[in-house]
């Protein structure tokens, strides 16, 4: 087996001592080496946020774009050369909050992506404030009061979107956590695995500690297949169980195999049919 | 000269009547401007296609109508008083059966047709009474209504032929077509978003997502028409933030992008242009004008988004601003917006606007099969070392690869970076980073079409325009110069970077330097006098949704 | 005046120095100049926390240092070269216990107190060195920390006593701050952002939607801090846009409505701002700007956005721009901002940047209870007949209900409309409406602030600024007066419209013109040629993401 | 009871003969009539669409905001006067497609809005795309090759985050459309009702009388409460069995809870407490 330190580079990451991202940077590389990749086989797109500077500290291609816009730009990438393994890795905030509309379309459309949610439930890089999957009650300075509402459940949400690859991984099972990404990474569509990652700083309750007690693994038996089951895993969250493994697998075709034209290979180089276009002229006359 | 006028309500074929008529046109060798008018509605309503047709060359619409079609009574009324005093007027006789004008010719449409077949009737009517060949319009007809594999059209044939027949027998003198040379091969009937759209894949379009919005919605059906025979990826985004980041991702991955929108639209873009920018990853963006603020006048023309594009995106950086002026210049412009794209590495803009995206001209030949493709610029991956995807440069335009040219990492970043394309907070390195952005402006200045200058070389009175406006400022030079007054205009087909060397002298040595522009603010005029110092005298703008016509302009120049 | 640098990593406390430190500055009766530089992370890295203390007024940052308090090795490493040669160096002993330099005095932090207390015993050590009086820095860091409810305050307010204790033993001559008159009743230690917050606040703020956005992000928690006592909802949004069309509601609804954020925020909000002009509904817009493009450099300065917010929105409407240069200016604009927004039933915009947003000063007083509101200005309801929202008026602006006020109606739409609200594509009604929004302009062009001249009347040099600048502008006019060089400067704290009859002929008889902004492309130098005429000869411009200081533009001119 | 006449007005709507959205505005009406409100007690609010031009047809307040923004702009005005019954009413492009994250926040938020989407599974205004529930495979213009993914199921969706009030009408039932969207104002919080419309001009397969096919009661014995059981009709969307009624009740408190300052009337004619202002300011000392 290759060693996970080719996709290592020489940055350091910004990241506050002790958080959660440090857990999933090595369980990322390990399963792109499981998988046999080379760096430059591999492309990370991410947004903004302190999960999305991972892609920084490892080697591979990388498109660290806008806060919020991840998804459309791996979704681009994707189909402009289909040859690339693409992994999207961001924040909760970045994909459940500002992206939220892109998430509900890239399910829909089902791009072959593997998408990494690092969900810390709060907006970590801008100090501090409540995101979409922040628990109901959760007091920070720009909710003095509570985020009000129930936090977004995302594995429910796409399971309902008929999403093809849902999982849930931890920061905290790393082994577990790679072996999901790897899965992901299998899957012929656009696989989810949102990962629950303690934030040191501003998450002062959901602790390693804290997902230790509240992270159990998917039972055994479990069918991926069964929705309704998938869901009720999901829902447990609402109790704070948070069960970790493939909750849902289904079977669409992912979009690509739409595009005869996005085979392989970097779309750009494909030289332009002048005849074809000759005559989509000459029709006009 | 006729000016051809058909009117109606949306849903009654209005449109199937112009194309038809303007095919036979413009396979009979002659030029047209049309001018489309209709409401953010889908049936109902008022609805306007013009045609300008000429044995020469025309490039502006006009007012006045020498052969109103009237396909509903209330077009009778909204548009008799602008048919001339020996115009025709075309209508259902049962609508008026007691017209009392000299113009009127009722036809008895129950008579001839189904009532569904009525607009084909009319028609035959006009095209007879344009003197038009009957085979020629017949066939018109068949390769449009038949090409939609329409199975009505065997009716809709018999239907030509009774309104033909019937018109064929009561031809008013004087309207009939005068004579052209035979038909330029390879001549062809296309409007401006065509035009863009074919462009765009001659130059190697391989990449394009949109979100509809009117009147940029044709670039997109356009090219979704041929997206297979060309090889091109097309997709429909939930929102107009995720098709503009889909096409930034897809051309940093090689496919050269392009996206089209509206002002609406546009503004929710901006934050990915600046991030193509940032980046610097090639991507075109069609801006087709429609009146604002907000939703503003869907379905109408302005140019009112001129200062918005230039200054459009967060921080600052280079870029180039097309605004084609005829149909020609969509296509040329849109290739060299992918060609500028791939030079500068950053955001390119094309203009257009509702009247430009739907009016059809004649036009080309063009040579589709030898243009050279444009896109992508690549390099070729270093032999050796590590690639460093933001190196420093003569230009400022770094070597670009993309994912997939070998062994090379390619990084790109939204933050300020480093050479390498990692985020880098070292004030000094970001200083230098965006200095070397902001040179790239070289690049994009060495590849500029510069303005127009047409008729007087030392006139009385100089009109500046840009984009669409051009053909009416030129028809309104031709007019005044005819009146004996030394007119000029000065057209800008690129309005951004202005480079004054090529025209400054001139313009600032003529009379009265007056903007002409579909806006109030005269959006071009500030830009003039920002970037150069020379100040128009005044601004002539038209914010009615309607297009700049010879006749308005010159209206305007003498309430002064 | 005194220069103080902290400096170290996030995480070490070193904002709790500087906070107490410059609190017990205010209250000694100084005026302070904060700069803070930090970066885009939460620990580690390197932040620094400069006080610029003087007995007089002062605006600017400035460069150099009298005591560098640094929190790690790197720290010293990073700056000494900064510190006067008399200055003083405060560290760690442990860090560099054999530091070869006359002016480091390093302090046993270990034998002094707990590692947590570091940072309190070295402001401890500093506070000395100032010669600041014990209980009135304790006062300072017990109000600060215990203010927060800290339950470490008591281990800290030991930590405070020993550093002081030690300092005072080892003072260096020089260093203590010089006499002040008692410090003036009311006088507070507020930043650019509370500033704003206060002022929208004291205007009648009710409502504020957000998406957190660094520099702007602390103007809505500021509100947040104090919403329940002054009755403001607050919530923060799924993203930009929809912060933006929540306010406009809000508004419409009648509850006065701000929104805050940076570039890559704000475009996403510019469809909303288009709407807010369409609609007619009062709206301010805070922009705090950091360099782009993109998400450029998310914690540092600059001034790159002018152009942006002055051509932001698709179609064409009027507004008004404001651009405070001071903390005091931060508070009363805020105000105005409402008052002009009310008043013009539009969006008005506020900039600020990350230097002025986190820039402490010694301010005030603000006659807080006495300040009158100025939202919202609401019409009476007809007595009879249907209201309409968008009657014509002298002015352009209509009489404005919203609902709620007894039986009217209140329509509002974003496509182009009657005065009765409703859509319409009557395009003579609708170039109409279009007119009489533009005419608004008057209203606003009323309510204008005329830029500042500061210096020589007849200058040789002026320098053009707006914004923060104004500080380090007006005090390298100081300076290069000292030196017997007539100069002068003129300040923008509204940047648009731009009004040339207060300035231009002093402006136009000066000698060289010379704009000063925290951009390349000089920006407002750019405006004001457009809309006047006058061309600056130079544009001094920063753009590594520092603030301009009388050393960096004095610099910058004598490279010429 | 009043006559719904109060709420008729004299503008002709710029909809196709034939269209759903005919049927739809006089149960709006209706609905308006039977809960005995006047004209200036309402607020619509609506985006850009051929449904968000259905405000401009009666008589009421109207803010006729931007595509897809409806939700946000409704929110601001629902907060600002709570007193304002405040109906939001767009179509499906506007609300499920470029509104898409707001209608995932609006239903997190619940504030007291009832929102009423005209579903003609298509973007009816521009001419005919595909919108997020178009029938997959759906042939336009735009989508030559026929709309990809699964369409987009508004109200498992919306159950799944928990909305209080979940509904669907028909514009072919509309004695039912009438009573849904009273039941809706009467929650306290968001309502959603997904309104199946027939779209004359360019759904030509989802006719009136294919949805008198496919339309069918929520059965009697449905337990509103029930969140599996609401999911399951919510589902049934996918075999084209489409169930009107309430699907699913909850029973979160509303937003404005959260704001004492939002008791009732104009917010902003509520004076500055220049005191408090003043203390705060002095705390700066
Ligand atoms: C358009 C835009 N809005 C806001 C921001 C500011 N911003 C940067 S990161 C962030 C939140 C990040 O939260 P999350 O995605 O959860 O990442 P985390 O830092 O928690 O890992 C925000 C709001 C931005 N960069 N761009
Ligand atoms: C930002 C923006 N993008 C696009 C448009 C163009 N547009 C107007 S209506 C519409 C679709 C309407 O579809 P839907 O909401 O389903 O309403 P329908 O017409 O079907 O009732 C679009 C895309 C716009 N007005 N604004
Ligand atoms: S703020 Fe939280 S998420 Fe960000 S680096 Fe620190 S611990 Fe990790
Ligand atoms: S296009 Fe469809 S939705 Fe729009 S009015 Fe016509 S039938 Fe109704
Ligand atoms: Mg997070
Ligand atoms: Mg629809």
């Amino acid at each position: 087996m290759a060693k996970a330190t080719i996709f290592d580079n020489h940055l350091e990451p910004a990241w506050c001592p002790g958080c959660g991202n440090f857990a999933i940077l090595p369980a990322v590389k390990q399963a792109l080496v499981n998988r046999g990749l080379a760096p430059s086989e591999v492309l990370f797109v991410s947004g903004i946020g302190q999960a999305a500077k991972a892609p920084h500290y490892l080697r591979a291609h990388v498109f660290n774009g806008l806060h919020g816009r991840a998804l459309p730009a791996a979704t681009g990438a994707k189909l402009a050369n289909p040859d690339l393994e693409v992994i999207v890795e961001s924040g909760d905030g970045c994909i459940y909050g500002e992206g939220g509309n892109h998430f509900l379309a890239a399910i829909r459309r089902n791009v072959n992506l593997t998408v990494l949610v690092h969900n810390n439930q709060v907006y970590g890089l801008t100090k501090g404030q409540a995101s979409p999957t922040s628990a109901a009650g959760m007091i920070t300075k720009a909710q003095p009061h509570g985020s009000s509402g129930p936090p977004f459940n995302p594995l429910a949400t796409a399971i309902v979107l008929d999403a093809g690859f849902v999982a849930r991984g931890s920061a905290g099972r790393p082994e577990e956590l790679t072996a999901l990404i790897e899965a992901g990474m299998d899957h012929p569509g656009l696989a989810l695995i949102d990962i629950l990652q303690p934030c040191v700083s501003f998450n002062k309750r959901q602790t390693w500690a804290w997902y230790r007690e509240h992270c159990e693994p998917v039972p055994t038996d479990h069918d991926h297949g069964d929705r309704d089951a998938a869901l009720r895993l999901a829902f447990a969250a609402e109790e704070e169980r948070f069960f970790c493994g493939i909750l849902y697998r289904g079977a669409r075709p992912p979009l690509e195999n739409r595009f005869p034209m996005s085979a392989g290979g970097i779309l750009g180089r494909v030289p332009v049919n002048g005849g074809a276009l000759a005559e989509i002229i000459a029709a006009h006359g | 000269m006729k000016r051809i006028l058909i009117a109606g309500e949306a849903g009654q074929g209005l449109v199937t009547v112009g194309q038809i008529l303007s095919l036979s046109l413009v396979r009979d060798g002659r030029h047209i401007v049309v001018t489309q008018g209709y409401m953010s509605r889908i049936r109902g309503g008022h609805n306007t296609y013009a045609i300008r047709a000429a044995a020469g060359p025309v490039a502006a619409p006009v007012e006045g109508v020498d052969l109103l079609v009237a396909l509903t009574s209330e077009s009778v009324e909204l548009h008799r008083d602008e048919v001339d005093d020996d115009g025709l007027i075309l209508g259902d006789v049962a609508a008026a059966p007691a017209m009392d004008d000299d113009r009127w010719l009722g036809i008895p449409f129950a008579e001839l047709v189904p009532a569904r077949q009525m607009n084909i009737a009319a028609l035959g009517v006009a095209a007879a009474q344009l003197g038009l060949d009957r085979e020629l319009v017949e066939r018109a007809a068949a390769d449009y209504l038949g090409g939609k594999k329409n199975p009505e059209w065997d009716a809709g044939r018999e239907a030509l032929d009774e309104g033909f027949t019937w018109g064929e027998f009561r031809r008013r003198p004087g309207l009939g077509l005068s004579a052209v040379p035979a038909a330029a091969a390879g001549r062809v009937m296309l409007n401006g978003n065509e035009a863009i759209a074919l462009g765009a894949l001659s130059a190697g379009l391989k990449f394009l997502s949109f979100y509809p919005m009117t009147p940029a919605t044709s670039v997109c059906l356009k090219v979704i028409a041929h997206a297979d025979e060309m090889g091109v990826i097309t997709e429909q985004a939930e929102d107009e933030i995720a098709a503009v980041n889909m096409a930034v991702g897809a051309s940093y991955a090689g496919a050269p992008a392009m996206v089209a929108t509206s002002g609406g639209g546009f503004v929710l873009m901006e934050e990915g242009v600046s991030l193509a920018a940032m980046t610097e990853t090639p991507l075109v963006l069609v801006l087709a004008q429609r009146p604002g603020p907000a939703t503003g006048l869907p379905t109408r023309t302005a140019q009112g988004d001129l200062d918005l594009v230039v200054c459009a995106g967060h921080g600052e950086f280079p870029r180039a601003v097309f605004a084609p002026g005829t149909v020609e210049e969509c296509f040329e412009l849109a290739r060299r917006a992918f060609a500028v794209a791939e030079a500068s590495q950053g955001p390119v803009f094309l203009f257009t606007d509702q009247f430009l995206a739907d009016s059809y001209r004649a036009v080309g030949p063009f040579p589709a099969a030898e243009l050279p493709p444009v896109a992508p610029l690549l390099a070729d991956p270093p032999a050796a070392g590590m690639y460093r995807r933001y190196a420093d440069s003569e230009t400022g335009v770094s070597p670009r690869l993309v994912p997939g040219q070998g062994e090379a990492l390619v990084v790109a970043d939204s933050d300020e970076h480093t050479a390498d394309g990692h985020l880098t907070e070292d004030l000094a390195a970001a200083a230098a980073m965006a200095a070397r952005r902001r040179d790239k402006i070289g690049v994009i200045r060495g590849l500029m079409v510069p303005p127009t200058w047409y008729g007087a070389a030392a006139p009385e009175t100089v009109l500046v325009c840009w984009g669409s406006a051009c053909g009416a400022v030129f028809e309104t030079v031709d007019r005044l110069q005819a009146r004996g007054r030394a007119a000029a205009a000065l057209h800008f087909s690129q309005v951004w970077p202005l480079d004054p060397a090529p025209f400054a002298d001139r313009l600032a040595a003529a009379g009265e330097i007056i903007s002409v522009e579909g806006n109030a603010g005269g959006q071009l005029a500030g830009l003039l006098r920002r970037e150069t110092g020379i100040t128009a005298a005044r601004h002539v703008g038209r914010v009615d949704g309607l297009p700049l016509t010879p006749e308005y302009i010159l209206r305007k120049l003498a309430a002064a």
